[in-house]
């Protein structure tokens, strides 16, 4: 939140009381702005800190880069569209529906283009589904690095899609039978392209228009974009304007150079795109220290998994030596974001925050040493691991590591 | 097999087919006729994308290396690049020929990609000889020394995900927890660093 | 959506294909704008046409006021932000929330004074909840009058509210026992208050700072208001800053001279709190025309209860005669807008278009008939009755009565 | 009971309070000492409401309507005003003293909403003596035409949600459905016609 005021009163005003309270405040007295002076609203002036956040040393050019949820700023389970994370390949392709189609090619009956009005012809379905980076959580292999969950954890999003089931759309061009993989493929610069297993294409995989009931954002693919949900965040291929089916997989170089995950060994997973489970404490972290002094305090946070639905969270304060499990509040559905709390009473001494996701795989996500022992840490994506938060006396949070 | 259950949308022609249907697969799928040689291909490299790759493919600042990094991949800084890591050639070509030079997309032909591509394959190492000829004949010959390193995905063999029990949640440690690592020691968070002198302490790809 | 071409090609081009495909645009070659060009996204430029719009002619003032939710460019259940309807009666408040104030005053053992701080750390619960202002349909009592949905039926809205159970605020002011009422005051121009009975202030108000996961909007009573599900939209207090506790309503402005629901015999329901099970169709509509010929079409729409969950909805494409149950798709939640489909295959005929919600209190909507002979026409508010769309065979749909 | 379950927050000063705590309900809970006679309301109604809300309450153009409309309630546009239809006088001064004169609101004295609520009560015929003086004593005195006409919310007695039956699915109405009505004639949507000339066809209240 903005800067808050403590709400206790110098002395002398004690008696009288708060100003803003025995003073009438012009907001109380003169009329606002009033409707349709904002036909499409935006935050208020005081919000102006809340942004999506990049990191400049990262890559070479702001058009193929990433900037940064600020999950610390936020709450319940659905991002609003304008802090959703940004991740291109060759910045932002600004196409007009009209001039927009997609194509189905390859081992099909019938090789078809559809236009975005064919597409709003058919049934529909709408979802909520977190969308994470493989790369998520990526500087951090090595050790604590960044000081701030929109950094270290800010490479995710959760929000409704509305949209076509990619089966039905398979359907209509006719399958062939040695149909196993898919192709989808961008409309952009970066022509972005992924292979998919038909086993997924036609398990819950959309073509979707529309995220939190309105059209996509340019950002994220408008005005059509692959949703695969649970698998890595780079297989939702935006700009959407062709999908080749195939019966074999293509290695294309973001499956290939990129999003394998290279072992100790020397060896590299390749086609890791399940997107195991995870959670971070979004409150307090290194960007929402402790402002308040002991007494209640609220630990929240998010969890999520590819796997489905996250069946339970624990936190500890203590650095992982003691667990509770935490309350998971609002809408529990799969593949989506869970929020959770835990609502404590605090000392006022230092805490080691930690919390431990659970999903209905029965997986739970490992410590950072867990995950460094098996796979080493060139590893780039997928570190689920665990954060460690500590929050000393004065407030202060930073991201550490503990033994 | 006329038209699908909605009979929405229209068939394809075999120009707008043509048009798009641009990806390559390691057999060869995709490939188009034509051919091209390392010197031309250098000439290519040196005006198109030098400038961001580096002229031996090293990258140029934070721009993406190309070539070198052999047997560095237990490294503690593996350097993966065409040659050290990528397991198919195939993706050189598509890459290139769908994404490349960065910012003037498609303005390669068919045989530029052809010399480029046998261009970084000499700045790899893996062909030697200046006058190599790289075509749609020859190209499934070349295999890229990387190829057999590549394993399916076997993260739920990992102790954490195997063992699926119950996980500890009293007295899980001996004694009070000690911090290992700080941020603060290396911090390159945003706001609290010059951006430059944080380059390159880590990355996503 | 924005005009959306018919992909059909003229004659000469179908040999090689539409230019569109066979030609490289501009945006698959060249890098559009990087990360953090927009440091918090807003639509397309092609979406610049989904905006709340108002009807200038029904107020004095825009200060004093309301504009409409455009439903018919929506889907799924959540509202965006930026396009919540506004109804304001002093204007926006603009309101630092350091400056905020929330006072608890009148039968309680402490007269209170919470800072937004204070508030950020009591217990919080994240919901989904519809706001509907007891106004809308309003206009449309005495017969079809508005041509399109956001102004028959957009001054609803859905969002996901984060905030503390008033509850827990109530006890920790410490009730008396003859504590039966409360009244909500709003810190604008207004400074709005209504009444509210204990016993729904005690089961699920909440006291919301977040909506979809972000700050409240300055137009939606930003830093603080008051949720109030399932009841009328004038309750949900903006800008909330004290709650008086006390043991009698108040009969405020908002609760005699409006929010009175005047009968045929003259005289007025009072506390008519409950927002009656409602629905429409927001595609096709007289803003949604349908643009493509005879095939298939998605008629879907809204419908939501303050009595709970909606169980079922029947669309009529006949104007009443003959009712198919639709798809109930995404998640069904309790007093939150549910998402509605009927999948036809259109012959091109002439089609009047109705949709029929009944919730889990087992009420359905009346027709307008029904509706006038219970009430009249004067009552301004709770107008529940069933809406028919007249959909012609050149796709143009039109507000019409039916006999 | 010396604090809540969380310790949060802090008791309010009686300064504080008295700042905020300025409604009024029907049994006079609330009302401050003071008092405004007719003709002083008269003065101050003429300078500060006038101008919306016109000479005798009758309303300036689309601004609302304070007095007049007796009797028009069963009509088919019913005026709903102070006089017509408002259940109790504390309503006025509550609402004038927190919300009046728009755009100016918190601006009168105590004493100066007495006279203003006076001098309503004279433009609506219910005190007819222009001496009349309104004070926190008399106030309760006064009571309004329409109060008894207010009944409590009967809607789960009207027929349709009573009945609690399965509604029609099939041929639900003989022959085919007739348009009765249709918005195009009366178009009063924005864009389509003229805003003033639509005024006056319908309201939000
Ligand atoms: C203006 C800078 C620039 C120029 C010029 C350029 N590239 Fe690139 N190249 C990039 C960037 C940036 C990426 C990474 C893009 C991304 O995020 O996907 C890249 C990626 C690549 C890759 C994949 C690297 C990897 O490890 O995955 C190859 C291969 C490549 N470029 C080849 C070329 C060739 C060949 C040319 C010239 C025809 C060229 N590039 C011109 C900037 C450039
Ligand atoms: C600039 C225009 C303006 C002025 C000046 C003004 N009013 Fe109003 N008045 C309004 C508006 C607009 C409303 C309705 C506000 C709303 O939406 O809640 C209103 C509402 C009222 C109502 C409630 C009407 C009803 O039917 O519910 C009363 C009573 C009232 N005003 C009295 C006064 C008095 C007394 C003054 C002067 C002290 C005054 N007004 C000055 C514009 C004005
Ligand atoms: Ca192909
Ligand atoms: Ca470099
Ligand atoms: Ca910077
Ligand atoms: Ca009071
Ligand atoms: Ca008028
Ligand atoms: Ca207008
Ligand atoms: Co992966
Ligand atoms: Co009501």
């Amino acid at each position: 939140g903005a800067a808050l005021a403590t709400g206790a009163l110098p002395a002398a005003a004690r008696a009288e009381g708060d100003p803003l309270i025995t003073e009438i405040q012009d907001w109380n007295r003169y009329l606002g702005e009033g409707v349709q002076a904002r036909p499409y609203g935006t935050p208020s002036q005081f919000e102006s800190h809340v942004v999506r956040r990049d990191v400049e040393w990262l890559t070479a050019s702001t058009e193929s880069s990433v900037n940064f949820t600020p999950l610390h700023e936020l709450d319940g389970i659905i991002t609003p569209n304008g802090l959703c994370f940004e991740r291109h390949h060759g910045g932002i392709a600004e196409i007009n529906p009209a001039d927009h189609r997609l194509m189905i090619n390859g081992l099909v009956d019938r090789q078809m283009v559809f236009t975005m009005e064919d597409l709003m012809r058919f049934p529909r379905e709408n979802r909520v589904y977190f969308l994470e980076c493989a790369a998520n959580s990526g500087m951090e292999w090595r050790g604590a690095q960044l000081n701030g969950c929109q950094y270290t954890h800010g490479m995710i999003h959760c929000v409704v899609y509305t949209g076509v089931p990619l089966k039905l759309i398979l359907e209509e061009a006719g399958l062939k039978t040695n149909a196993k993989w898919l192709m989808p493929e961008g409309a952009d610069a970066s022509a972005m392209t992924r292979s998919v297993p038909m086993e997924k294409a036609l398990d819950d995989c959309l073509v979707a228009f529309k995220m939190n009931g309105e059209a996509l954002r340019p950002e994220q693919g408008y005005p059509l974009r692959l949703v695969v949900p649970g698998w890595e965040g780079n297989m939702w291929v935006k700009w959407l304007r062709r999908i080749e089916v195939g019966d074999e997989p293509w290695h294309h170089r973001e499956e290939t150079s990129k999003y394998t995950d290279l072992l100790e060994t020397g060896k590299a997973r390749r086609f890791t795109w399940v997107m195991d489970p995870k959670s971070v404490i979004t409150s307090p972290s290194p960007q929402a220290p402790v402002r308040h002094g002991k007494g209640p305090m609220v630990i929240s946070g998010v969890a999520w998994s590819g796997n489905g639905r996250i069946t339970r969270v624990d936190v500890s304060i203590d650095g992982g030596r003691n667990w509770q499990t935490a309350r998971i509040d609002g809408p529990s559905l799969p593949k989506a974001m869970h929020r959770f709390y835990l609502d404590i009473d605090w000392d006022g001494s230092d805490l080691l925050l930690q919390s431990r996701a659970m999903d209905e795989n029965g997986y739970f996500q490992p410590t950072k040493n867990e995950l460094r022992a098996a796979r080493g840490e060139n590893s780039i994506y997928h570190n689920n691991s665990i954060q460690t938060w500590y929050v000393q006396a004065d407030g202060t949070v930073e991201n550490v590591e503990v033994g | 097999d006329d038209s699908g259950k909605f009979g929405l949308g229209r068939e394809a022609t075999p120009a707008e087919v043509a048009a798009w249907d641009i990806d390559i697969r390691p057999d060869g799928q995709g490939l188009p006729v034509g051919s091209g040689n390392v010197l031309d291909g250098e000439e290519l490299y040196t005006n198109a994308c030098a400038v961001c790759h580096g002229d031996f493919g090293e990258g140029v600042g934070r721009w993406p290396v190309l070539a070198g990094g052999h047997d560095t991949l237990t490294h503690e800084r593996p350097e993966k690049t065409i040659g050290s890591y990528w397991p198919y050639l195939s993706t050189v070509y598509d890459y290139v020929r769908r994404a490349m030079p960065y910012g003037d997309a498609r303005s390669l032909s068919d045989d530029d990609v052809y010399a480029i591509t046998a261009y970084l394959l000499y700045l790899n190492d893996i062909v030697l000889d200046e006058d190599f000829v790289l075509s749609n004949e020859n190209f499934l010959e070349i295999r890229l020394p990387n190829e057999r390193n590549f394993t399916p995905d076997d993260r739920d063999q990992e102790p954490f995900y195997a063992a699926k029990t119950e996980p500890c949640m009293t007295d899980c440690k001996d004694g009070p927890v000690q911090i290992t690592m700080r941020a603060r020691i290396l911090d390159v968070t945003p706001g609290t660093v010059d951006d430059d002198a944080a380059a390159g302490v880590g990355g996503v790809d």
